[in-house]
């Protein structure tokens, strides 16, 4: 299955793009799609190993399973307001 | 009406005011949010604010609806900025009203609290001496719920 | 500065508000005190204000400047009207800037607080069925200081 | 001595006057001053026997003691804001 990744502020200029499209194993988490993301090399490997992510704009959990389509999107510490 | 949005566009406090206020209503509260001169003691110059709009707009209206429900009042109003703001400029606007004054601080001051918890907005500042950097922030709390 | 008067005329809240801000404030509240439509569940028609106008003030601007104390900031303002309000009309408008938000909203809490408590002003609320009374208030703690 | 007093809201309704001036041998207080308006009859029995005063626009007490020309304000419980 394929999802989209979004990526905001210093994880965009890590891995150099807003965005991305990952192939992943059905039954994939979140967590899974992070190692992946991470294992791509270069800026992608300082990604957090542990991130807050949304899945198709809400707040999700690592042990989140992911289906096909799915927009998700790493959470840096967020700084609002 | 309980009103929110994330917007690019410059923010009218005196819009986001005008969106509260009932014949029911005794006290209104505004809060805004400014791009201030220094951060810990370092000069800036100015802020640039990036988000992921389309969720922010969804935590944002969230926010205000559980600000709304705490206050017991559906006069709640909320504006979010992205893009490059210069000192003194508006980045956020609250307002609301309700018949008395505890609960137009408190739910004020909650949407505040929470967009600084869980809005997925990041800003950057600009020092005078022109390097920039992203600000340390918020762990958002992972919620399924939300 | 630190600003503060009674007046007899309408408030402008947007001129309260104009009167703080600066370049190191990160955050603005606006608290306003408006005349609502019922009080204890009766349909009320208006508010008359009654008022010591030369000791309120004076005990209008000890407040201000002690609520710019414990913002540490003198951007402080704050207008009280007195005569006759019509339901929505606003009868005090208070405005405080600091560099971060919680003096900013403590300082707009402490001014209505101690306007309650010792701000020498009585109100009379006129009901719908036409007559009237003077509101059961706070008798002022006698302090020599003060 | 004499000194100015003033009356405001029910006060002033009781009184059926906004001020008045009264006459008080030398050293009486502020307490002493809401006894001789009480015990002038009429409407002015019902001022309350303990009420806030304000001396020269400041609060004060009851122990306070008043000087020739002191402006003296009985000071109803106050509803502001």
């Amino acid at each position: 299955m394929e999802v989209t990744v979004l990526l905001f502020a210093a994880h965009r200029e890590l891995a150099g793009s807003g965005s991305t499209v990952v192939s992943l194993p059905e039954g994939a988490t979140a967590g899974a799609l992070l190692e992946t993301l991470r294992g791509r090399g270069g800026g992608w490997t300082q990604l957090p190993a542990r991130s807050a992510v949304a899945v198709n704009r809400r707040y999700a959990t690592a042990d989140t399973v992911l289906r096909e389509g799915d927009e998700v999107a790493l959470i840096p510490p967020v700084a609002g307001g | 009406m309980i009103w929110s949005d994330v917007l690019l566009e410059p923010i009218d406090p005196a819009a986001v005011l005008d969106r509260v206020g009932d014949p029911r209503d005794g006290a209104v509260v505004l809060f805004l949010g400014i791009v201030r001169n220094a951060n810990e003691g370092r000069p800036v110059s100015g802020m640039e604010y990036d988000g992921y709009i389309e969720m922010a707009r969804e935590q944002l209206a969230a926010i205000a609806g559980e600000a709304a429900e705490r206050a017991g009042s559906d006069r709640v109003a909320v504006a979010h900025r992205l893009g490059a703001l210069d000192i003194g400029e508006v980045s956020v606007a609250i307002a609301a009203s309700t018949p008395h004054r505890a609960e137009a601080f408190d739910a004020a001051r909650h949407v505040i609290e929470e967009i600084k918890k869980r809005l997925p907005v990041w800003k950057r500042e600009h020092y005078l001496d022109r390097e920039a950097a992203w600000l340390d922030g918020r762990l958002p709390a992972a919620a399924a719920s939300r």
